[in-house]
């Protein structure tokens, strides 16, 4: 199940060109100081890697990135103000010991990973019942209920229940205006008389009856049956009989 | 003790992890087999769950097969699962129970027309928590409903006749025929509204 | 095939009933029998129940005893219930999950020591399928995680001591020997060369 360890990648940085291990070595026999050294470069070289292989799934943890933490771990301890007095007399021999610490642990946790992961296959096959319990077992028994509401709440309910409700508000819905009912007050109007002023025919109607009736002498005009005239914008409208439409008022009247 | 064959002990695998009845047809699909050889091994179940032989029974519900526990063990199961709960009503559940306790009985229809809305969710829930029961069908097959023991004791009455006077929530005092009539026209214009 | 006694019959209804573990003291105070007695029906219920017999194994899981399907009829199963197969822990879960389950209470920023990574996506992840839970934040904020009592049942453990012995996955001297090398002998190596 071990797989060996695998510290294989090519470096290119400032103090070092060469294979990674190598340079892991230099640094634990103290000829390359760590604090020197660009862990960044060398994460960004992996993860390059790792692209050109296909494989970026930077949440596998390997030994190589637990590697590289436990040296960001280090370094960053050398660079703590005032730690490095304890640090610098950390012998060689004291780093290796932490890093061989720090990779067997990550190794003991992969492998129980392992066993879990298998042993998670091995269990999948038993399936458990999520069924709601019977109804007769969620509702109370009658031996032992006891009162918990009041009966009044049940007679005014029903009290509720036996008020009519009240008429729905229609406020909101618009009254229609019948168009024929327009052209007939019109056509009445004119029977009367020869002409008229809008206004005093029909300023007290509300503002959609006046649109309708507005509507209404189009229509006779269209028909021939009036005619109307405005001198001025918002100014005073007249409403006449056409001369030929009065046989056909008279008719239709 | 013998041990089932192994298509009878998987229609049972199938039916215990279901919670709704299985029609022998699902189960042959499920198990890739001929209906006959599910009808076969169903009816070997069958014989072993019948009631007292085991914790489980084999029951037949709506065209289907399901397995249920033994009532013999509710007493049981009360103690070690129910956690019975008496949660307020709620307004739709108010005005159904009290439609169901004046009027008893009183058929799902009515009650839709009284309230002005489809009360299928309140009656259903009133239904479960046993409150009310039916009590029959009607001869248009609705389902005729009456309140359960139950519900006079978690009302604390001793007796229908012990219900508060509607009159109370109303001025003229009436009988049960009036209230229904009225209770009927104030819900069609409820219904028109 | 004959029957069950009576209480080993009752021991299965319960079963049947509850989706959750139950320890045979509860058994026994909901039967209202002596632990002795649960003891002995129970024994009897598992020898029934022991797999290849029926479609049900009794197991003993989280502590509790629970009814599980017969892992033979899985696929019917899923066929039946139209329940696609949860898929299988990835790598980083199954690490991240192994460092939860023997050193819980455990926190983020450990799991991400070991790990090398931060190992966010796991925990997310394992958190969703319900096999951690959070226990709480350390001092300085961290989230702290266990395994959750859905783990014990999912992985089939009779409570975390069930968990297979750590020191198992104890690394051999080889390992060690191996690491030491590979760290320090590299250098030497091409020195050499």
């Amino acid at each position: 199940m071990a797989s060996r360890l695998d510290l294989d990648l090519d470096l290119d940085l400032d103090v070092f060109i060469g294979p990674f291990d190598l340079l892991l070595s230099i640094v634990l026999r103290e000829e390359i100081s760590l604090l020197e050294v660009e862990l960044g470069e060398i994460v960004a070289t992996y993860v390059t890697r790792l692209e050109e292989r296909g494989e970026m799934e930077l949440e596998v943890a390997t030994e190589f990135l637990v590697l590289v933490a436990a040296l960001l771990e280090l370094k960053s301890r050398l660079m703590l103000p005032g730690a490095e007095e304890d640090l610098t007399d950390m012998e060689p021999a004291e780093a290796v010991e932490e890093l061989v610490a720090r990779m067997l642990e990550y190794r003991r946790y992969r492998d129980a990973g392992r066993e879990l992961k298998d042993h998670f296959e091995s269990q999948r096959g038993f399936l458990y019942r999520s069924a709601p319990l019977p109804a007769e077992l969620r509702r109370v028994e009658v031996e032992t209920a006891e009162k918990v509401y009041e009966a009044d709440q049940l007679a005014a309910a029903l009290g509720d229940l036996l008020e009519p409700p009240p008429r729905p508000d229609l406020s909101h819905l618009r009254a229609t205006v019948s168009l024929r009912r327009r052209l007939s007050a019109v056509r009445s109007v004119l029977l009367d008389r020869p002409f008229f002023d809008f206004d005093d025919e029909f300023g007290k109607e509300d503002r959609m009856t006046q649109a309708v009736t507005i509507f209404a002498l189009l229509d006779l005009y269209k028909k021939g049956e009036a005619v109307w005239e405005q001198d001025e914008s918002c100014g005073p409208i007249t409403v006449r009989r056409s001369q030929p439409g009065q046989a056909q008022l008279a008719k239709t009247a | 003790m013998s041990a089932l064959n192994p298509l009878a002990c998987k229609i049972e695998s199938l039916l215990f992890l279901s919670n709704q009845p299985v029609t022998e047809m699902a189960l042959a699909e499920a198990c890739e087999v001929d209906l006959e050889l599910i009808e076969e091994a169903v009816a070997e179940l069958e014989a072993d769950l019948v009631p007292g032989r085991r914790g489980l029974i084999l029951r037949r519900v709506g065209g289907g097969l399901i397995l249920a526990s033994d009532p013999e063990s509710e007493a049981a199961a009360r103690r070690l699962l129910s956690k019975p709960r008496t949660p307020p009503l709620t307004q739709a559940q108010a005005e159904t129970l009290a439609i169901v306790a004046y009027l008893q009985p009183v058929a799902r229809p009515e009650i839709a027309r009284i309230r002005g809305v489809s009360s299928e969710s309140a009656v259903g829930s009133l239904n479960e928590r046993g409150l009310i029961e039916e009590a029959g069908r009607s001869r248009f097959g609705a389902a005729i409903y009456r309140t359960s023991p139950l519900f006079e004791k978690v009302f604390g009455l001793d007796g229908l006749d012990a219900l508060p006077d509607p009159s109370r929530f109303d001025p003229t005092p009436d009988d049960e025929r009036e209230i229904r009539e009225r209770l009927l026209a104030a819900g069609e214009q409820r219904s028109e509204a």
